[in-house]
């Protein structure tokens, strides 16, 4: 308890933190989530206890302690269901995000471009999913590149239009100096816009971690025999309520997940203050 | 005044699975019967079991009867207490090219089945001896797309479904899933053991004037067609037209014609009970056939349905 | 402290060769035709070529909105401006100025030093455009041991001086500067000067340069342009008739207060 | 053609418009909007050539012509379904957003409620539609408030995520200013954090227009037998693919003209320039 | 031009009663533990009530962080603060300064008159507290006729203008200026320091003043307080012996001109 070890100085900043190193680490991380440990902590316990008050059976809405166990029996079918969806997430968050702060870009170098194609990519995100996925299975068959697409359209559309709003954000002053450097298109991009947009683009990003997610999960409801979507439906049909909720609760796990990691990267990035200072 | 409310719940979309109903309420047939009857919407996502179960409504129509020893077997107190079409309507599709005319034919093909289809595929393969490594599966939507573009050898769907089967025109071969030995019921009424044992009257009067319906509906099928087109404007008058022929035909067969609208035989539960003990699709305990089903309103409507039959 | 300067090939400095910036009946008007400003109203001007011009004139007379207008950053509403021959639009993009800003204008995720080396790193800056070292430039503007510090880090005068060190990086042939010594301490701002009028005279650059200060005004200044204001238009162009090199001693002499208390009455009646 | 008229002034910015107010307007609207008139008659053009170029049977995809007359023979259907979706949408979009901004709000304020409250949020949106669906029927009925909840839910998140970023994009400057006029929590919220996080809200509110619309229809799936979203799964599950693309288009329209209204609303709104001058 | 000075109550001006704002061994440390960067070191300084203190010192010294340390905006790393008597935030919270930031720092989305009205919308200004009309400050700084106008339509001076409006609008017991007047050109900026010196005088307001200028420094204060840098810390604090009211033409006199050569030297030293 009382010797100084180097590594209390990465640690979170506990006041006073003279602990070891492993102790500081654990106290530091406990510090700073405990709101959100206590807060989920009590979720689970309302939940627990209006299922127990109200006598709800487990079919309606199964209590904690059975998702629990549902886990426990569960586990590998769950684990197995993971995977494939995290890939579709993931890829569909990639090339998603990409394609929207591509169009982004070029929307905000030609307002032409922007005028005609802004409107088309809010039609192409207004149409439901379920009018879109024959057509898609038409075009790419009915392996995972369709659920990719799904999850890809649904970051898409959040990443694009907070994009166009950042890109724009740049302040006219920073962009007068680029202009009497005669940076050229690209160079003003990189150096100024991005760099001002990327408050946005990073609540774009946690926007988008959550709904590749739920992206991956409704495309596969739309036609997949694996996958946490394929599971859910698998459950709702065999009125499994515990496995339900143990799926939606993995689902829900890795979409905060995400979540925080894009948080976390963020805290990374942006490390400058806004604009005027002091 | 003074009628008491039924609550129906689909598990489904609403369609033709309701001329019945809504020409008995149009009919007056619930008045009669002292009830008046309210249809909750279902849908493809919604089964209703829940709303039913936890007593929001008092009785539910469900697509295809599995579902009920399904929840049963999970534990939701529910039970079926009458069959709306005798036979399931559900068939495989294929093209007269590539025929699939009795299971035997599937072996070494593709076949395009819903994710929830599955079990039902594996049911039948098993019943007549086919491994079921010897069919492809994949996965199709609410489409029949990959048949018509050569994706799959077989799709399935409904044979109700008028519009579906135009889509694949008479380049087509059905299969019946009931021809495979897998005799399951459709649009099956369900209802909670505790509505069974505390609403007898009512329940009661609900199967007699919906029996009524149906009668009403087969034996004036453009009137109870305008009659459905009317209560959910959304539907095509002239695809209900054509649907209400083979309709029917689910609906009302031999069984109907000795035991009237409705029937069921304990049996034929007793044999799906068995086909999905034997695929181990029961995670809770296996139930019995009373559990799962009861005949108490359809021997207390024998009279009223059988003049339906 | 003479790094930078000496690092710049001396270039003979000749009197006006041609005109580095020749702006004639320039009227500038901002928003839209009903709620009008006229910001600049028939302003014309020659700047030749190697001049060192300071501007003076009361605050929102226009002074920045004509050296934004030489540099190709404001729309011009009637006459025209060329400069080095050619129209601004030609010469921003061909990087023949330098512009310092009357905000600083740093980039807030860039360190002072990546800051200053930003001309280095963008535009079409020709690689036979003699380029000065980033930390020799931070260091001539006192900044030695900060390069690292991000923006907000520092304190006005020292932004203000790192965007003085990133415009001088590049050597460009025009220099708009504007108030650029604002923000700075008796002691550095003399500093500066000097510094600035040797980099003019090895170098020369033509430089166009707004302050507040009439004796910054004389000390710089070959020639001082004076606007007035509503609208805003020229009072005075002058020939500043003092002897170069100049000594910050020289602000003592009569010659040199008799100028800035001209240049002060004139500006009174602004 | 050569008459000046006053309401020219107002008229978009056509060079030189010294034409009648009518004329001017028409062509006006044209100058503007051409480029999306044009990307959107083109993609139309495109769908009728592949439809009629591949043969693509009816089923699969009809061309716009067949939609075209969809459109009027289906008239009054979609008309009568359109209005219960967009007051879904509409009370969806209102509900989700006002929530998002006081949450937003409240986790700006306090940092232990956004350490307790954001995970959970998170893990809110993250749960499947589908396997809340019957709990939202179970506490509310099957009327029309289980669709605005979901509508609002889908609303919800993305203006969360925008607005706890944009409340805290406020200028530290800006915020010390407000400190030295010991301006209370409120009054920093009224007078420069809101104005200053009005592009990440106006980026949040566009993609909450599009969704609420999607909210509402995905909403009627759970079980309705009126609005968008009740007539597409009709025309899916019963093959009637000109009817679901005619209410997708209309879907999509609806979609579209919030995006606009939003957007038009923004521009009246924000009419100063960022942070730096020049 | 007088309007705001008159009509604020006059207040006889008694010379230090107590002690207005008093610093005792301050150290403000910038950055974490590691790379740390000491911006104050054991500062000390006793303003009384009613002074009114220039701040002296070379770009980067921390004029600024000493003033905003008394305004409660920068954390104190050692040493004590007490501002009428109370600790710094207990005097912010109930607005016993008015403060004037380096970068004018106006919301982009008032206009003028309404980033002026500002602090009569917001904080706990008691009501007894006097106050003058938005119009007629911005009429005092010259902006009459820009009362509608958005920040960015302003040039640099007139923003800073708007800024000194902004804090003179209510009368607080503290003034804190860091370079108000750094954007002014000299007309100007000599007509607003008369300005502030006849309010000074009427409503006996306790001024901090930040200024580059050396003739501003001593023209106006009663006390020059010079920070030197490296690490931040008090070179001097002296009484200016000069005789209110004071008069432009004073600046020419022999006793002026020798105490801005001391502070120079001063300075230069820094
Ligand atoms: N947030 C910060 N982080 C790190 N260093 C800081 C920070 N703020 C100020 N400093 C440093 O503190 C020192 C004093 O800054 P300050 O702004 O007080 O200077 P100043 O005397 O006002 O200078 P100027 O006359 O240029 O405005 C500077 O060296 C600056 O770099
Ligand atoms: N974008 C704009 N819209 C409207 N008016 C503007 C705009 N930019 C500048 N002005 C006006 O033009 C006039 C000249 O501004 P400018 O910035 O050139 O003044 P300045 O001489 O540089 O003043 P200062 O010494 O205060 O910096 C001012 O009255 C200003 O209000
Ligand atoms: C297992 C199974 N259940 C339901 C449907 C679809 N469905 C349910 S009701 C109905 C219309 C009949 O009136 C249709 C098409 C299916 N395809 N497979
Ligand atoms: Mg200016
Ligand atoms: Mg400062």
């Amino acid at each position: 308890m009382s010797d100084v070890v180097q590594g209390s100085k990465q640690g979170v900043s506990v006041s006073d933190a003279k602990r070891s190193g492993v102790t500081d680490a654990v106290l530091g991380f406990f510090a700073n989530h405990y709101p959100a440990i206590f807060a989920v902590a009590g979720c689970v316990a309302l939940w627990q206890f209006v299922v127990w008050f109200f006598a709800v059976p487990t079919f309606m809405a199964p209590s904690p302690v059975e998702v629990f166990y549902a886990f426990g029996e569960n586990g590998a079918i769950l684990w197995a269901n993971l995977l494939p969806t995290l890939l579709e997430a993931f890829l569909g968050f990639i090339f998603g995000n990409l394609i929207a702060i591509l169009l982004a870009v070029w929307f905000v170098y030609s307002s032409t471009a922007e005028k005609a194609f802004y409107p088309i990519a809010v039609i192409i995100k207004s149409i439901p999913i379920i009018a879109l996925a024959p057509i898609l299975v038409l075009i790419f068959g009915n392996g995972i590149a369709p659920k990719i697409i799904i999850a890809g359209l649904i970051c898409f559309f959040p990443t694009l239009v907070n994009m166009v709003q950042g890109l724009k954000a740049a302040s006219p002053a920073m962009l007068d100096l680029m202009r009497v450097l005669s940076a050229s298109n690209s160079e003003v991009f990189w150096k100024v816009r991005l760099p001002a947009s990327l408050p946005f683009l990073f609540a774009a990003l946690k926007i988008a971690a959550t709904s590749s997610v739920m992206g991956a999960i409704v495309a596969e409801w739309i036609g997949s025999s694996y996958g946490l979507g394929a599971l859910i439906i698998e459950a709702t049909y065999n009125f499994r309520s515990p496995l339900l909720y143990a799926t939606v609760v993995i689902a829900a796990g890795l979409a905060v997940a995400l979540f925080f990691v894009v948080s976390f990267i963020e805290s990374k990035v942006v490390r400058w203050k806004p604009d005027a200072q002091h | 005044q003074g009628l008491a409310k039924i609550r129906m719940q689909l598990g489904w979309l609403a369609s033709n699975g309701l001329l019945g109903e809504v020409v008995a309420i149009e009919k007056g047939f619930y008045a009669e019967q002292g009830i008046e009857l309210e249809i909750v919407p279902g849908g493809p996502n919604v089964d209703g079991v829940a709303g039913v179960a936890s007593g929001q409504s008092n009785v539910g129509q469900i697509s295809s009867s599995p579902s009920v020893m399904l929840a049963r077997s999970a534990g939701v107190p529910i039970k079926a207490i009458a069959a709306g079409y005798q036979k399931h309507p559900y068939a495989y599709f294929s093209k007269k090219s590539k025929p699939i005319e009795k299971p035997a034919d599937m072996v070494g093909k593709t076949v395009a089945i819903q994710p929830t289809g599955a079990i039902l595929l594996r049911a039948l393969l098993a019943k007549n001896g086919i491994a079921e490594d010897q069919v492809t599966v994949v996965n199709m939507g609410a489409d029949m797309n990959q048949l018509v573009t050569g994706q799959a050898d077989a799709v399935v769907g409904w044979l109700t479904n008028v519009n579906a089967l135009k889509v694949l025109g008479d380049d087509r071969i059905d299969m019946l899933l009931w021809d495979t030995g897998i005799q399951l019921y459709a649009n099956v009424y369900y209802t909670t053991d505790d509505q069974l044992a505390n609403n007898t009257k009512d329940l009661t009067g609900f199967i007699a004037a919906t029996a009524k319906g149906w009668g009403y509906a087969r034996d004036n099928p453009a009137e109870a067609v305008d009659i459905l087109v009317k209560a959910y404007p959304n539907l095509d008058k002239a695809s209900e037209l054509e649907a209400i022929g083979p309709l029917m035909t689910f609906a009302f067969n031999e069984t109907t014609v000795a035991n009237g609208w409705g029937a069921m035989s304990k049996e034929n539960w007793e044999a799906q009970i068995k086909t999905y003990a034997d695929l181990g699709q029961f995670k809770g305990t296996v139930p019995t056939v009373d559990d799962v089903m009861s005949l108490a309103l359809l021997d207390a409507t024998t009279d009223i349905r059988k003049q339906v039959g | 402290m003479l790094g930078a300067a000496q690092m710049m090939q001396p270039v003979r400095h000749t009197e006006a060769a041609g005109s580095a910036v020749s702006v004639k009946n320039l009227h500038i008007r901002f928003g839209s035709k009903g709620s009008e400003f006229t910001a600049l109203s028939d302003v014309s001007v020659e700047v030749p070529e190697g001049a060192l011009v300071t501007m003076l004139g009361p605050s929102g007379c226009g002074k920045s909105t004509l050296l934004r207008a030489v540099a190709d950053l404001v729309h011009v509403s009637d006459g025209s401006i060329s400069v080095l021959g050619q129209p601004p639009k030609k010469a921003r993009e061909g990087r023949d100025f330098a512009f310092v800003f009357q905000e600083a204008t740093l980039l807030p995720w860039r360190s002072a030093i990546d800051n200053v080396s930003l001309p280095l790193e963008v535009g079409k800056h020709s690689s036979s455009q003699p380029t000065a070292d980033p930390e020799e430039m931070l260091a001539l503007v006192g900044l030695k041991g900060r390069e690292k510090a991000l923006p907000h880090e520092l304190s006005g005068g020292m932004r203000q001086r790192v965007a003085i060190a990133r415009a001088l990086i590049t050597r460009p042939r025009i220099l708009l500067m504007d108030e650029p010594f604002g923000a700075l301490d008796e002691i550095t701002r003399d500093k500066l000067n000097e510094e600035l009028l040797r980099l003019w005279q090895e170098t020369g650059t033509t430089i166009l340069f707004v302050t507040h200060s009439i004796p910054e005004a004389v000390f710089l200044g070959q020639y001082v342009l004076m606007l007035e204001s509503h609208p805003g238009r020229v009072k005075e162009f002058m020939k500043v008739e003092l002897p170069y090199p100049r000594k910050l001693a020289m602000r003592d002499t009569v010659e040199f207060i008799r100028i800035t208390a001209k240049l002060r009455a004139l500006l009174e009646e602004c």
